[in-house]
């Protein structure tokens, strides 16, 4: 591996799994992941790119602690501060915008002043609303003040800008894209949109189909956000040829 | 509020009129069970043994509502619990209420202690059981939620759990109340020297439905007045988020 | 000659039970020409709904029951069926020799405050000037509990229907104060009888021959069982006595209990009890009427076959 | 099954060491109780009563929960029936059993009709109570998206709503089922010439508590087994399709 | 309006949105959308386009008669078979792919063959799954398979192709082209991606920010699917001009 470190003191990102199955209703064992390493430096943003279906979501459950049923290791970035913007938006549906966001902050956060992030996300004039009556774009914006909020040091979103309008995309971004290098946050990022991670990440991770592993990894050259036109051709190319190539 | 008058004073309206037709000293109306009341009152009876009653239903009630919501709980989300506990659920929950009750009477003691056990512990297995589907239905995407985000305990329980039990609660809660006071009847019935079952009973031996009546209405008017001014607000706050049906 | 249905309601533990298993045994009914349907219930209040409902035409029920639902406006009659009644019973070392010693104490009521030998107790104790309405700790409970209360020592004395007496008297309690000696101290010559037949006016009217058979055939019960000690033996399985003496005392309290006497005589002795009653139980217990109702008694046809 | 056996083989411990620790007629242990049971079944006395109350909890049981399912799902889903209905289902709710059941055998007859319509008529409200709230927590997505792909009416109740019920309806068919049978017991008691609460009054006159206990357990047990074999491979197969905890 | 008529005897989809606003918890009316007039030609392909939070659903729910509560007047065409896409899948949770793509047939379709859909959606081997049992990704392909199999002759998506892999969206999309041309299906269609909607649209409305009205119509020329560079380049001009206009 050529890895490019980054951030010094903190600890990286460290996950094996060497397998990951569910079992389904029916009893018969799913396999999704298997012999999957991944290593991201501390303060180094990671993307994972790979079809439907193919495990991506597992693999962030994993990694945030929250599925502890595979057979492999992880080594948890930071304080273990996390933020984590999942697939669905996953509001609590009885307590209303404000109260969703500052429900996950920590003690010491409790009474900090939102106005800023809420104002980037366009969620001014909604955060006296329960998450019934919102958009899902809304609702996903809600999801993704929230995990900013938190400050986390860990930060791992799943296609947190899908179902946006291309302008607070572009916005939501680069947003993320400041509050990342601001905040040195170890982030791992899936989605399925190549040109936002190549705008976004340091580093991409192809992912096979199911059952997941890397078959590809690449970093990408510095600064982020400014890409030059060349790196972003030469990665699709590469991302093409690897969707044409049989597993 | 006016349709709930509405509806009241209909069903004042059939009763009124049944009693009418039937025309029996076994069907008192409306009238008679009004003025008996008030006589009731005036005389200071009805309010002492209402109040001797009402504690009883109040303690036992919050006594049956924390420990079976608990247990509920801690069933309806650990399976090794559950099956180990589950046995024991059903056995205490189909015990009838008369064993219940001679025990305690005998083992605790012809006092407030034992009616008041007695209740509880008959109530108690019902909250459970309904709990415990409560927190089987649980979502388990908030949980994941909720712990990413690292929610304290408390936290979670007030902010995620407690609103996906609240149908729950209500439901177990409304039909609890209602359990617990029939209980408390029987329990002051058999040996209790004071409340309301203790003068049910006194009256059903000498057939007297008029007293039966007004000491059963004046606790359901309790009741109602509770539900209109209390219950029923309560809910609708906890409820504004539901999104109205169009 | 057809013989002709007569329905009976039955508390399952009570001793009506044992006066029909007689007539059944020894075919009395059908000798009178009666078809006996028994229903059997396990509450003693269960003859009264019956009784209200239609659902059976007799029942052996309370005395003073009847006489409030006639104040009321019910159309029942009521013919004498047992006389016997309970005690005051203590702990046979106890200190307590008769009503005067019980001030200060736990005294334990069977049935409520208005139950029918509790209010003779007391009326009587009123005239002996004690109050124990004020001067004991008076509990109430269901008769079984009761008893059993008085044995576990948490009540000190108990008043307790006839049945349970008799069964505490072989357990080493003693009575100090019998209802009995209490009707006569409210001035009755002789016990009244406090639970008896009951049907309706309506009912009697349209059956007088068929009552007036089943009184004359419980009549002969009666008779077979005050004679007959053997009688008894084959009473005995339905009698739920532990042992002997607890049969024997069931036996010879039934016997004592039986009535005898006309029924104008009954009715003076009752007259001057509910007297009695009302001062002290007021309208809570005997309803609007402070008097008896005189056409409480039901007055079988003399007899001339 | 494995935990089941031993949580009650601990459950059966438990009681013989109290009975021991008693030394009382009036908590007799298991083997007293299990030989009193053999005694009364091979008389055919138990097996009698106890059909004769089965059959009227089946019976009440099943009114109850349909009508009270009915009503409960209409008044959950239309806020005007719920506006209306609601005093009458506090009245209901709150009646004491014992007034319910002397007005039945007082104005329908001491009889067997009367009996059933005291039971479900007491078991109905508290059914009504729990199904309105599963009917108010529905989720309006999946209505929507039934009216959308126009789901017929029946459809729409199997496989949208039902499932959403279900653990409405498993709490209040379970402690439902038992309420069932305790008024079926108090029923029995004061107007029936046969069944358990028949046999149970008169042990309780009697203070019988082996006999008391041994008709109480033998309706446990036979609830016991139905639980085991058949409520609870049904509620598995019917909660297949949640996510299991990890 | 410059209507090109496409299909001959069916109705038109008519819609007018005179208002239509929502009380919110707090009591609060909120106004999402006003004056809005659209009317799509049976047989024809619409795609709405418009900022997050703007209205696109309200709208898809109100041509589809799921909400009654506006003021206006709706027209829809066809005999009223409805397929719908919702953005979020909605799938009973309790029933299989396969039972909930059933459930939702006519009576008489009930028994048809669902293998080819199945197919080309890929979700062959996950019909005998839970949705809880899905990816994001899979469950939004079984609630496009449930619309589809229903033969609609009126078909509302509301962002149907998001969080899918760029390889199975373009499949899909090809597949929507054909099962719409070859169908005549009027279908009304929410998207933020403009490319996509090019691709698959006779006719665009892009629409204001709440409350929404409709700022630009925009007929394509046909045929469907293989749209010039340059009606592409000059479609997306007019759009970047549109968001940059303050409204
Ligand atoms: N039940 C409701 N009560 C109050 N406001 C509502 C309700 N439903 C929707 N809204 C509001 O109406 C507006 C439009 O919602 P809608 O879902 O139609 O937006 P949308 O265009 O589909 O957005 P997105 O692209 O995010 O899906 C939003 O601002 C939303 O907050
Ligand atoms: N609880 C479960 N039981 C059985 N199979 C499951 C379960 N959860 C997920 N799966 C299966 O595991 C595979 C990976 O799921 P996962 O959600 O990780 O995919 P994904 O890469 O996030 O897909 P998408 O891009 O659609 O979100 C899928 O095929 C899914 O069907
Ligand atoms: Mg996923
Ligand atoms: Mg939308």
């Amino acid at each position: 591996m050529n890895d490019a470190p980054i951030a010094g003191d903190a600890v990286p990102l460290e996950l094996r799994i060497d397998a990951k199955s569910y079992r389904s209703a029916d009893g018969t064992p799913v396999e999704v992941v298997r012999g999957l390493e991944l290593r991201l430096d501390a303060g180094s943003f990671g993307a994972l790119i790979g079809p439907s279906g193919c495990g991506k979501t597992t693999i962030l459950r994993i990694a945030a602690g929250l599925d502890k049923d595979f057979q492999g290791r992880l080594n948890t970035p930071g304080s273990g501060r996390l933020g984590f913007v999942f697939q669905e938006p996953r509001l609590l549906p009885w307590r209303t915008v404000e109260e969703n966001i500052r429900l996950a902050l920590p003690a010491h956060l409790s009474g900090v002043d939102l106005t800023d992030l809420v104002e980037i996300l366009g969620l001014g004039s909604h955060l006296a609303r329960y998450p019934g009556e919102l958009s899902l774009g809304l609702a996903r914006r809600a999801a993704i003040a929230r995990a900013f909020a938190v400050r986390p040091d860990f930060l791992l979103l799943d296609e947190p800008f899908v179902s946006l309008d291309e302008a607070v995309a572009a916005r939501l971004r680069d947003e993320l894209l400041a509050l990342t290098t601001r905040t040195k946050v170890t982030t791992l990022f899936v989605t399925h949109h190549l040109e936002e991670a190549i705008q976004l990440a340091d580093r991409l991770f192809f992912l096979s189909d199911r059952p997941a592993r890397i078959v590809l990894e690449k970093t990408l050259p510095p600064p982020r956000g400014g890409r030059s036109q060349e790196v972003a051709a030469s990665i699709r190319a590469e991302a093409r040829a690897l969707a044409a190539r049989p597993l | 509020m006016w349709p709930r008058i509405f509806s009241l004073a209909a069903l004042i309206a059939v009763w009124a009129l049944a009693a009418a037709l039937a025309q029996s000293r076994l069907l008192p109306g409306p009238f008679v069970i009004g003025a008996e009341i008030l006589a009731e009152i005036r005389s200071g009876e009805l309010p002492f043994q209402m109040a001797c009653t009402l504690g009883r239903v109040i303690v036992s009630f919050a006594i049956a509502m924390l420990l079976g919501t608990a247990a509920g709980y801690v069933m309806g989300r650990s399976k090794a619990v559950d099956r180990f506990a589950d046995p024991w659920l059903v056995v205490l929950i189909n015990m009838p209420a008369l064993v219940i009750i001679i025990f305690a009477y005998i083992w605790v003691g012809l006092n407030e202690t034992a009616a008041i056990l007695a209740v509880a512990v008959n109530k108690l297995p019902n909250v459970t059981a309904v709990m415990r589907e409560g927190a089987r239905a649980l979502d388990p995407e908030l949980d994941e939620m909720a712990e990413a985000f690292q929610l304290a305990w408390f936290a979670r329980m007030r902010h995620v759990v407690m609103p996906q039990l609240a149908p729950y609660l209500a439901a177990s809660s409304r039909s609890g109340l209602s359990i617990v006071w029939k209980i408390v009847l029987v329990v002051e019935l058999i040996g209790r020297p004071n409340g309301v079952g203790f003068v049910l009973g006194s009256a059903f031996s000498l057939f007297d439905m008029a007293r039966i009546l007004s000491y059963a209405i004046s606790f359901i008017v309790l009741m109602l007045v509770i539900e209109s001014l209390l219950v029923q607000p309560l809910e609708r706050r906890a409820n504004r988020w539901r999104r109205r049906p169009a | 000659r057809a013989s002709e249905a007569l329905r009976i309601g039955l508390q399952s533990t009570g001793t009506f039970a044992w006066q029909l298993d007689v007539i059944r045994r020894h075919r009395l009914a059908e000798s009178a020409g009666l078809d006996l349907k028994v229903s059997e219930f396990a509450s003693p209040d269960a003859g009264k709904l019956a009784l209200n409902s239609g659902s059976v035409d007799i029942a052996v029920t309370d005395w003073l029951w009847v006489a409030r639902a006639r104040a009321l406006g019910a159309k029942l009659l009521f013919y004498p069926y047992s006389s016997a009644v309970g005690a005051v019973m203590v702990k046979n070392q106890s200190p307590v020799h008769g009503i005067e010693d019980l001030r200060g104490r736990v005294l334990a009521i069977a049935g409520g405050p208005l139950d029918k030998s509790w209010l003779i107790v007391q009326a009587a104790a009123t005239r002996r000037g004690i109050d124990l309405k004020h001067e004991t700790t008076l509990e109430y409970g269901a008769p079984p509990l009761i008893s059993q209360k008085l044995q576990q020592g948490e009540a000190e004395a108990s008043l307790n229907f006839w049945n349970f007496c008799a069964s505490l008297e072989t357990r080493g309690y003693r009575r100090i104060f019998e209802v009995r000696d209490a009707e006569a101290a409210l001035g009755l010559s002789e016990p009244v009888a406090l639970i008896g037949y009951v049907f309706s006016e309506p009912f009697a009217s349209e059956h007088r021959s068929a009552i007036d058979r089943f009184i004359a055939a419980a009549q002969k019960a009666n008779d077979i069982m005050l004679q007959s000690d053997e009688e008894w033996n084959a009473l005995r399985p339905l009698m739920n006595a532990e042992d002997d003496r607890i049969f024997k005392a069931y036996r010879d309290r039934t016997r004592e209990g039986m009535p005898r006497r006309p029924i104008a005589a009954e009715e003076a002795d009752a007259r001057a009890l509910f007297k009695a009653l009302a001062s002290i139980g007021g309208a809570e217990l005997v309803g609007p009427s402070q008097e008896l109702d005189p056409g409480l008694y039901y007055r079988p046809a003399p007899r001339g076959d």
